[in-house]
């Protein structure tokens, strides 16, 4: 045994030494465009867990000569070709074998969803203009998503979508727009990106998929919206719209709310000329009725609660004790946000609940407000009896002063001191 | 023995023991004179008044106060909403010590332009001008306590004028602030200063004004005949009148108190930049514009320290006041010291509202 | 004009002003007896110095310390590492406040071992017992306030003695506590009652109780002939080996303090359960193993409820001593208040050991 | 446009009326074996997203006679052969264009994974004993991960695979061990799972993978050791028994730290006679003497942290501030961290740097303590100074009564008072 262990140890320090790289060597020494995969590759994931320049390119790195080193008899490829590109890393990807070394749960189904992803059907059409591995993931210098400087991470990513996708020239082939990212870049989505700093905020592949990129079909807009917007889905999936909505052309959420440059909502969604509803309930109509009835629900409670805040506001200038129903108060602004979100079953049963509670809240809080203030006058009332008091008994001090001294008790005429 | 005689021989049996006849005595012999002028010698007991209030106050506000950065704010919300008429205990302590600080000026003057500092009594008035430092103080201390934005800022810029003072300025900032800067340490401070340090002071320096006053009677404006002023008994002539004073000082705190309450601003936020126009409490507002006034570099020193040094000169001398308002032959320099009074009247008017308005 | 000269002629000035003349004329006077129970004496200036240390050393501790849950312990730490020479004046402040209430208590028997209570000095011992009421509070609302695991257990177990007292129990448990439960509001309040409600009660009643002494003098136990008692002046024959007494106090102090720190514990946590052997301050231990030894219903009363009225009505004869202790022909029971003295000192001996003990 | 969505909407709701189930109207009714499933369904996923019996059974639920509707001309397939199970699962689950319905980064790879599982290659060797998809999913009350009452939650997932493997009977015809599952029960992963509720702590499925479960490879092992121990692996990849143990049976961590039943590590895993370096390095062999150098090194430094602390533990107790050494006493602890973790790279040079800054630290912590003890006894010196001050003083006052006395001025001998 413990011989054994000596021979092992003897032969694997032998092997490290032959883990020689002369494509590495050679390259790094080269200037301009062949020197800088040298350069690049330390800073790649791959080259981190031992791989070589080889393992792409084929070739012998063993070979000091380059002729040897990059014989096509040794399995050389060269640049390799773009069409070959995601079967070259799907060799490896797409292996469960080779990828449960690097962890046991790493995903395998990179290639097979990019086989059906515009890119990859396009690709297959013999399209090579369309983005392969490397045009996302970078080539050389491929960094896992979580690094920052990765071209894949959460914050860079539409940029990365938008080399190609806004670039109206590349586009113009194949007849699609280019507005998207400049849309995206007035979404709400991209200011929780940016502005609060939450990572999970969606970007492009949040939706349309990293490797099987694709417009998100008509059918399952709202489900793709609905992974985040759970409780908007629910509301929706009970809307008369959900099945009318479902065989246009758009589809879905994106309908009112637009697709890469979703705002926040506003009452100018349900009214007035710019109303979503207006292309399809014309004004007077039964619909157009309910739409202008959910605004004013909304409208009308938010009026109510912040009525009730100023009264107790001012209740609390006055140095009134209404916290009880201020804390009440956010109930009423909760349930302005449910019936914000019963909008989305466009029925107005469904609201009916969160606007007469928060309606009811409104009363019950400003009500409480106004009996504050009666108490702040009551206060004031209190105020002026005790100073009808203090004034009676100061005259009748001053009653007593005139009776001591007429009664003779007048002060004494003797000599000041001092 | 009917219930009167059990009376009288009850207050017989204390009597005995506490001797209060002694007191009666010294009471029925204290006069108070009578003229022109007797208005002012109110001044002094409604100062007296306001300080008991202030006392009253201040104990029940320490039942729920807390003095540190993370509660002093909310304590004093709590105060103001939850506890039963707290509302009115925090307003009436701040609209005392406020009035309790102009009485206190009031009175002050008073006894400038009718000379009453005058020996014998050039303890008492060393005593009464300590006695409105430690009222300032008070005010400074318990300025900051509530921990809101507008204190905060203000005490910063408080304590920064005090780290201008020549020689001793940054040790005393330091030991004002118990660090380098406004912070916990500070309130902790400032409260200690507020509810034990300073109230000994002042009721030691009270006993010892009442004292000096008992024993030398009141005073009478040098311009009248002494022997020809009439007087009025202490008690209970005087003392009703100034019964009556007192209610109406009352009266006046409670209508303050009640139609405006003292209002509790924002909390303390020191990672914001200062809030515009801070400025320190009226009281310290003539000095804090004057400093203002001064342009930054004066000769070779630096213009807040020139501003303090002549505030000192000047403080020096009025305190000094009984000791160089006599010529040597004895006489009074009445004119000198009346004109100096008005100036310093005018200024202090003058300027406060100026820093008020600015 | 030589120095000498100088200086009395200052001197004169003041004595004018202030007229200590007549207070030096009125310490000449003041003699003390001398007999066997003579330094029996010396145990009320014992008291009265302890009592002065607690007020320096306790408004040095306020400069640090932080009512407050979030930040008491901390302080309290803070002062014990810290700040320079805070390990001193806190250990000092905690020995000296027990120190003084056991040295009170042995003025306590010695006044009445010696007959001291008996007419005219009933006030007197009226004010004393207020004042080691006053010295009880003060111990129990300091106790809590480092906010420390013991502390805060007795505390509970202390109010909720408390508020099994008949009749207004809940509502004084209630009114300690600042709410229902020991929390931040009851170390503020106790705070409050600590550093300001109890000093000035404790301020009015020794001034009382020093003017009521001034006024009937030193007693002579009642065994003496009064006109063969020799006496010294107390100034400065007595004030002198006073002075000797306090210095050695303090040596004691210093000692206890340097050599036995004050424990600081570990932080209160009010989620975990109360510690093994929580028990109140020793001062109260007769009366908490008292307590604990009743059975938990007696006839159809509580247990408790009927140890708080026992000792409710022993102490109002207790207090009341100086109106019982004589026959209705004015000689004194002097023999049954020296067995009860004797009986109650035994009892507070003993059961305080067994509760330690327990 | 306005008529097109009045005819779009009647439409809809008549579609909506027609989605009848027949399967579940009678198997409701059914008892036994034969209703279980209708009451299981309520809780399925898929039964949530709109599925029914039929899509995985076939037949025709609108069909309101069974024979009609369990009809093998209507494509019902009965009861699923267990060997057909993973293939109907991936009818859905491998084609990314219905998973992206449904999530847009929704994975596909379930079956390509389990068909190079064990499990699935057992399956496709015609073992039907072995798991499929219904095995650890549960059948027709199929919930989502996160579900804390799905049989592949972290907290159920070991009793899950338990079922199978830790059943004595079940694996005696594989020839497999079967303590596995009691073993794990033993392991800090499972205590950091259940008693600190980390729910990222590694469960079965974490190392062997869920669906492609196999034995991680040789050489694999550190590497799925690593996914979690990055500094570890770090340090372990200089070490000279990366190269020999990745040749052995049981490869890299493991070896030292068994696999199932880790247990926390102490000092005797390197000396003494249960010494995991034992086995391989003989008594008294440079690499014993080494193993001996590091516990030494270990427990040298752990005891004297402890020493500094319980020196600033007393110095604290007299009062004495020590706070700055004992925060570096952290900074001690630290590196006794970094050292037990320099242990897996098995070069002492490695470990050096650590174990001297922590001894460092022990030195100068001490030094603070005893410094403060030092300091608390000057502080009796000055106590005793002043109680010699105190007595000097009190001597002279003695003095002085005694001089007063002396010179006639002794106590009056008039009348007491009262």
């Amino acid at each position: 045994m413990r011989l054994r262990v000596m021979i092992l140890l003897a032969l694997s320090c032998a092997l490290a030494g032959a883990a020689k790289d002369s494509c590495a060597e050679c390259h790094a020494a080269l200037d301009g465009p062949l020197g800088r995969p040298a350069t690049l590759i330390k800073h790649d994931i791959h080259a981190a867990q031992g791989f070589s320049c080889a393992n792409c390119h084929g070739g012998d790195p063993t070979a000091d000569d380059p002729g040897e080193a990059m014989s096509r008899a040794k399995g050389f490829l060269g640049k390799v070709p773009r069409r070959l590109i995601p079967k070259m890393c799907a060799g490896c990807h797409s292996n469960p074998n080779v990828m449960r070394k690097y962890g046991p749960q790493q995903r395998v189904d990179q290639y097979e969803l990019y086989l059906t992803s515009i890119h990859g059907q396009r690709l297959a059409a013999g399209d090579e203009k369309v983005a392969t591995c490397i045009d996302c993931h970078s080539v050389h210098d491929i960094r896992k998503v979580k690094d920052g400087l990765a071209p894949v991470h959460p914050l860079r990513l539409p940029d990365t979508c938008g080399r190609c996708h806004a670039d109206r020239q590349r586009m113009a082939k194949y007849g699609i727009p280019t507005n998207q990212l400049q849309d995206y870049h007035k979404s709400v989505h991209w200011a929780a990106l940016t502005r609060r700093g939450d990572l999970s905020a969606p970007t492009c592949a949040s939706c349309h998929g990293n490797h099987g990129a694709k417009p998100p079909q008509v059918a399952s807009v709202a489900a793709v919206c609905g992974t985040c917007h759970v409780m908007h889905l629910e509301q929706y999936a009970k809307s008369p719209h959900q099945a009318v909505f479902a065989d246009t052309a758009t589809g879905g959420c994106t309908l009112c709310h637009s697709n890469h440059a979703i705002q926040h909502p506003t009452l100018a969604m349900l009214i007035g000329r710019n109303s979503v509803c207006a292309p399809c309930h014309e004004s007077g109509s039964e619909g157009a009725k309910t739409a202008v009835q959910m605004a004013e629900w909304l409208n009308g409670l938010d009026a109510a609660l912040q009525r009730s805040e100023s009264v107790l506001n001012r209740a609390e200038y006055y140095g009134m004790e209404v916290s009880e129903p201020q804390v009440r108060l956010h109930d009423g602004r909760e349930n302005l946000v449910k019936a914000r979100l019963a909008l989305h079953s466009f029925r107005p049963a469904e609201m009916h609940k969160p606007v007469n509670a928060g309606f009811a809240i409104a009363r019950e809080t400003l009500a409480a407000g106004e009996a504050a203030l009666r108490e702040k006058d009551i206060r004031r009332l209190g105020l002026a009896v005790s100073v009808v008091f203090i004034l009676v008994t100061m005259v009748a001090i001053w009653a007593l002063i005139r009776r001591l001294e007429r009664n003779g008790r007048v002060p004494d005429t003797g000599a000041a001191r001092g | 023995m009917s219930a009167a005689e059990l009376r009288a021989r009850a207050a017989g049996w204390i009597d005995d023991r506490l001797g209060f006849g002694a007191v009666r005595e010294l009471m029925s012999h204290k006069v108070v004179p009578v003229h022109a002028a007797t208005p002012w010698y109110y001044f002094g007991g409604i100062t007296l008044f306001l300080f008991a209030i202030q006392i009253i106050t201040g104990i029940l506000l320490m039942l729920y106060y807390r003095p540190t950065v993370a509660e002093a704010f909310d304590s004093v919300q709590f105060i103001m909403t939850r506890v039963e008429f707290g509302w009115l205990i925090r307003s009436i302590h701040s609209w005392s010590a406020n009035l309790m600080i102009f009485v206190a000026f009031v009175h002050m003057f008073s006894v400038v332009f009718t000379h009453a500092y005058r020996a014998p009594r050039e303890l008492t008035w060393l005593s009464g001008i300590a006695l409105l430092g430690v009222m300032l103080a008070f005010g400074f201390s318990g300025y900051l306590l509530p921990w809101n934005q507008i204190s905060y800022f203000a005490t910063k810029v408080g304590t920064d004028v005090a780290a201008t003072t020549p020689a001793i300025g940054e040790a005393l900032a330091r030991f004002l602030r118990g660090g380098e800067d406004v912070g916990g340490a500070t309130l902790t401070r400032f409260f200690a200063f507020h509810v034990i340090v300073l109230p000994l002071a002042a009721m030691l320096l009270v006993g010892l004004h009442l004292l000096l006053i008992q024993k030398t009677g009141m005073s009478t404006p040098p311009w009248m005949d002494r022997s020809r002023v009439r007087t009025m008994k202490f008690f209970p002539n005087f003392f009703l009148r100034e019964l009556m004073v007192w209610y109406g000082a009352l009266a006046v705190l409670g209508a303050l108190a009640a139609i405006f309450p003292w209002e509790l601003g924002e909390k303390a936020d020191p990672f914001t930049s200062a809030p515009a126009g801070i400025r320190p409490e009226w009281y310290f507002l003539a000095q804090f514009y004057t400093l203002k006034l001064i342009p930054s570099h004066v000769w070779f020193l630096e213009g807040e320290m020139v501003g303090l040094l002549f505030f000192g000169i000047a403080a020096v001398v009025w305190v000094a006041l009984p000791f160089w308002a006599s010529n040597p032959d004895g006489s009074l320099r009445s004119r000198l010291v009346t004109g100096l009074g008005i100036f310093l009247a005018a200024y202090l008017a003058v300027f406060t509202v100026l820093g008020y308005v600015k």
